[in-house]
């Protein structure tokens, strides 16, 4: 991993709050699906990086995608920001997703803004991607629905806007019911994690990863401040979210 | 260009020390660049026993700044000296050991601990406001500074110096404080208490409640601090609190610091020690100076 | 929209303060906006006599911040009371009276020259880092804080809110004292103590060498003491340092504060204190809340 | 005066480290020569604005010049700014240059950045204008020499490299010996100000105004910060740049 100052060739919104970046930069290290990338926020105000996960990476073109929502000051200075500019980037950072051998079957399950880094996922490994769930909370907020077109899709909203009306844990259940991958990626906010890793207490020869979320400082590992509480024999330990992770097996991550 | 400063009696390539809690043990940073070209790093701070450290959030970001409530997770004296200081110690650059206790016993054996250990120097963490159990309690009377140190020093092999709360009256009564017990050296300042709400939750964003302002935003305390303690003591002072550039070092060095830490700009840029002693030497370069000296304590005020 | 607050007594229509000394005597900020919108103004903070205050420089830019070294620069009581007063009380807005002394008589003649003066509320600086005489001191140690609030009180027929210093150990301590003393509210921050360097130079940027840091860069600070304080007394608190917007007026309020000061954002922009309280408002509404008092120490920690 | 967004129609490199800026708002209220605006720096980090003086203000076309001069971090980032970005603005602020009844003629004296507002002064009062006096460092810092079409136009550099070799202040002397106006409006850094007092102290006939720079906090008069000695009766008082001033008598001016 390494500093660049990428330089932007798109900023769009392409939902409600929602945008993608795409950022190249000659020098770009190869990203793999699950990690992320840590963007300086161009005003003096804003000491801290904000982490966002690889959406898509192209080595040949050197192009890395992001998608991120607007939740704060950051990422709407973020949003602002126009082609030709340049982003001071740290990438790729940490631990992504992992297909242990022998592993045949991969599912996708996302939620939110946790369904972007699924994708770079399906590009790696999309042989073995058989089947795709996302749970937006409506329409307007639902992004990058048509990318999967080669898996099984399977899209709901809480409000019924789009796709099944519900969450998408319960419609992955279902389907569990009937029929087990090897693996399952998942991203998504902290209470579908949490049903997510109920649902799985079922099926425990699913192995399932997960990629969390922390605030952080350093991104490197340098600072301890990103903490997730992980299970390791008898107790457990604060990992750091940006170097022993972000990706987790759900079965050690403690959502408290 | 003569970057060299001797902090009482360790010889520094350069007055550009990574600060203790921002840097880890190194190795994050030395995949970045060689950490062989800082002056030297303090190392995470550390307890006797290994500590977990308090609950996330532990971080908030503030104006130009940020509050942090790590709360010392460390792995603890004895796994850092068999798994982390060898790694270190293959670096060529001057290591410090901060280290912190909850009771005067505590901090007794871990002078006793560092015994025989190649570091260094000791930077005697006083001030650390994220722990419940004593911590800040020793940094902030100076009889109670002075009382620390001492008892500490008593054990200690390795030139120790004492690192100071900015979250005091007068920081000099502490200073001198540590110099009476006994302190080769006062480094400042630690972080100044603080604390972020979300107003949406209505809570605090640190889990632990208040947590410690460093970065930019404390600078011109820092500096304050600096100046005053630097008039203060005989005793040389290592200086830190918001650097970000070689023009904020230059600040501190003018004001009577030996040398300087980085700590917040760690986490904002992993390039910012390079680029700090990079600005050091523009600086003097540009007003034809011949080495560092030529602007410790040069302020004229 | 219910923003009106009660102050020990004093009904502000809203619970937004223009901060001493950032404000003047409000005539110019009136170009700007009707400043009888306000829900009340801290003049210039006033001495017995007149004062020139400190030569120039008198500002230093720090990142997300400023320090300045006026000195109390003031045309003195009598000059307020005669000139400035009448003028203000045109407005439909609570009149705060900032004064500062630098001996105990100082304060004892400032109560007394402020008998029969139509001010809704005296606030008491005893904390004002620019000047040398008394100013600072008798804000740093609690037995003075209790020993001229208790004299000031003693001749002061208005309701008396005592301004405290950021720059001590534990400032709980002191807002303990100004109660003890008869204070009916205190507020807080003052300025913390800082400094900075011009390295071209290598002289202080402020010809007083040091200055009182405020602006956002100090609100984690700020706001830390404020719930620390709201949780030691009984006396309401006001709460200021750093605050820009609504949403930093709602941490305040929040953590305690019964209202809150706007200070050196009205330097950033003259409109900033209607800003603020359109704001809250718009929090309020967001939230569905009929009043500010459903949020005045809310926090939930 | 009152704050404006206003746009951005130009941001120009026209000397050494030196910029116009031509900003536009249609609310613009009237400027006078020798007040200013003063521009909020558009990141978080510097919450000062920057004092900078009208150099021309066409109020049919409500656009306003400003000419200014990298010094450090603000001016830096004020001259990264692009046409048709907006800066946000306070205008027209101070008490400007004024011209006393009975005045017929009018000198100019300028310095460095300090001959900028002078302009203004020049397209007001053009017809009294007879003779404009700019002294620079060198060439590659002298700007807006060829302003003054119907003044006589004197110029020097300190290194000769542009007009006569020395002080204007001294070329500035020699003319007065033979001649002499009314009223000199002035504006330059401090010793070039002590020398135009010490020289204008043997013409003690000749009216004389200076625009004075100090550091400022609010700029409309508020917070006491921008303090100048000024003398009144026997002694002095602290005076407001931003509020009293910019523009002095230089007479009752303590340079110390
Ligand atoms: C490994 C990782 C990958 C991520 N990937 C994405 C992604 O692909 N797309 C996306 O939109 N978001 C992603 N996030 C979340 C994203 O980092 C936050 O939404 C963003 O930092 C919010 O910044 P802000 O300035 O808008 O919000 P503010 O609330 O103003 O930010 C204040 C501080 O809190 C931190 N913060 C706030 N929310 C979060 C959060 N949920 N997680 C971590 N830190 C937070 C910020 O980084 C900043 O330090 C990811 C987070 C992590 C840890
Ligand atoms: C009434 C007035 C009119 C001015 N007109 C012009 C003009 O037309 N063109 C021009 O180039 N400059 C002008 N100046 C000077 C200009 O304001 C400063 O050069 C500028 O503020 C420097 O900002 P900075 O961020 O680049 O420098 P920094 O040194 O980074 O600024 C730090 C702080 O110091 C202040 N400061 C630094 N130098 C000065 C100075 N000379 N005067 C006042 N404050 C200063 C800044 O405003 C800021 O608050 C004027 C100043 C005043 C008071
Ligand atoms: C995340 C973080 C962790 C820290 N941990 C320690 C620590 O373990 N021991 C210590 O003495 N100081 C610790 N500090 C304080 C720094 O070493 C330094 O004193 C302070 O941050 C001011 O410098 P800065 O503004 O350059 O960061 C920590 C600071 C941060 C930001
Ligand atoms: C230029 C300036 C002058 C000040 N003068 C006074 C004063 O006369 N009396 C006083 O009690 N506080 C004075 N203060 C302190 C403010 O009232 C306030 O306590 C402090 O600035 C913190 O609030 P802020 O961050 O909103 O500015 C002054 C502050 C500034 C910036
Ligand atoms: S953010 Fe610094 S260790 Fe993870
Ligand atoms: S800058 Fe505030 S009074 Fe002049």
């Amino acid at each position: 991993m390494k500093e660049y100052r990428a330089e932007i060739l798109e900023n769009k919104r392409i939902a409600q709050d929602i945008y993608r970046m795409v950022l190249r930069d000659e020098g770009f290290e190869r990203a793999l699906p699950g990690q992320f990338a840590h963007l300086r926020i161009p005003d003096g105000r804003h000491i801290l990086r904000r982490p966002i996960s690889v959406h898509a990476y192209d080595h040949d073109q050197r192009t890395m995608s992001l998608i991120y929502q607007i939740k704060g000051e950051g990422t709407r200075i973020l949003s602002g920001m126009k082609s030709g500019e340049s982003v001071d980037t740290l990438m790729p950072l940490g631990r992504g997703f992992w297909v242990p051998e022998g592993t045949k079957e991969i599912w996708l399950m996302g939620g939110g803004i946790g369904a972007a880094p699924l994708f770079e996922a399906y590009r790696t490994w999309g042989d073995k991607v058989k089947a795709v769930f996302l749970g937006f909370r409506s329409l307007d907020v639902a992004y990058g629905v048509d990318l999967y077109d080669k898996a099984a899709f399977y899209v709901a909203t809480e409000d019924g806007s789009f796709g099944a009306q519900g969450y998408i844990t319960d419609m992955l259940d279902r389907l569990l019911e009937k029929k087990r991958p090897d693996l399952i990626f998942s991203c998504g906010p902290v209470p579908m994690l949490r049903s997510f890793k109920r649902v799985m207490e079922k099926y425990p020869d699913v192995a399932c990863q997960v990629s969390l979320e922390e605030r952080m400082g350093c991104g490197i590992g340098g600072c301890l401040v990103c903490s997730c509480k992980i299970q390791s024999g008898d107790g457990w330990s604060y990992k750091r979210v940006c170097k022993d992770g972000p990706v987790f097996d759900l079965k050690e991550v403690d959502f408290e | 260009m003569d970057l060299l400063v001797n902090l009482c009696g360790v010889k520094l390539k350069n007055p550009v020390i990574a600060a203790s809690g921002t840097f880890g043990f190194g190795a994050e940073y030395d995949e970045y660049y060689d950490i062989s070209l800082l002056g030297g790093i303090s190392v995470k701070g550390l307890t006797l026993l290994p500590r977990q450290g308090n609950p996330p959030p532990r971080i908030a970001e503030t104006a130009a700044g940020m509050l942090n409530s790590v709360g010392l997770q460390n792995p603890g004296l004895s796994a850092f000296l068999s798994d982390e200081l060898p790694k270190l110690r293959q670096k060529n650059t001057a290591v410090i050991a901060n280290v912190a206790g909850a009771t005067l016993e505590d901090y007794e054996n871990m002078a006793k601990g560092l015994q025989g250990a190649d570091v260094d120097l000791v930077e005697l963490n006083i001030s650390c406001p994220n722990v419940k159990e004593g911590g800040v309690a020793f940094g902030i009377r100076p009889a109670m500074v002075e009382e620390v140190t001492k008892r500490f020093k008593k054990h200690c092999e390795q030139p120790l110096m004492v690192k100071l709360s900015p979250n005091v009256a007068d920081i000099t009564d502490n200073a001198r404080a540590a110099e009476d017990g006994g302190a080769d050296a006062v480094s400042l300042i630690n972080t100044l208490t603080g604390m972020a709400i979300d107003i949406e939750t209505r809570k605090p964003v640190l889990a632990n409640v208040t947590g410690g302002l460093s970065g930019p935003a404390v600078k011109p305390v820092a500096l304050r601090m600096v100046y005053q303690v630097a008039k203060s003591v005989k005793i040389p002072v290592v200086g830190m609190g918001g650097i970000e550039t070689g023009e904020d070092a230059v600040e501190f060095l003018l004001a009577g610091a030996t040398a300087v830490m980085v700590g917040t700009a760690n986490l904002s840029d992993p390039m910012a020690c390079p680029k700090v002693i990079q600005g050091i030497k523009a600086y003097l370069e540009r007003h034809h100076l011949s080495g560092v000296q030529e602007i410790i304590g040069k302020l004229e005020a």
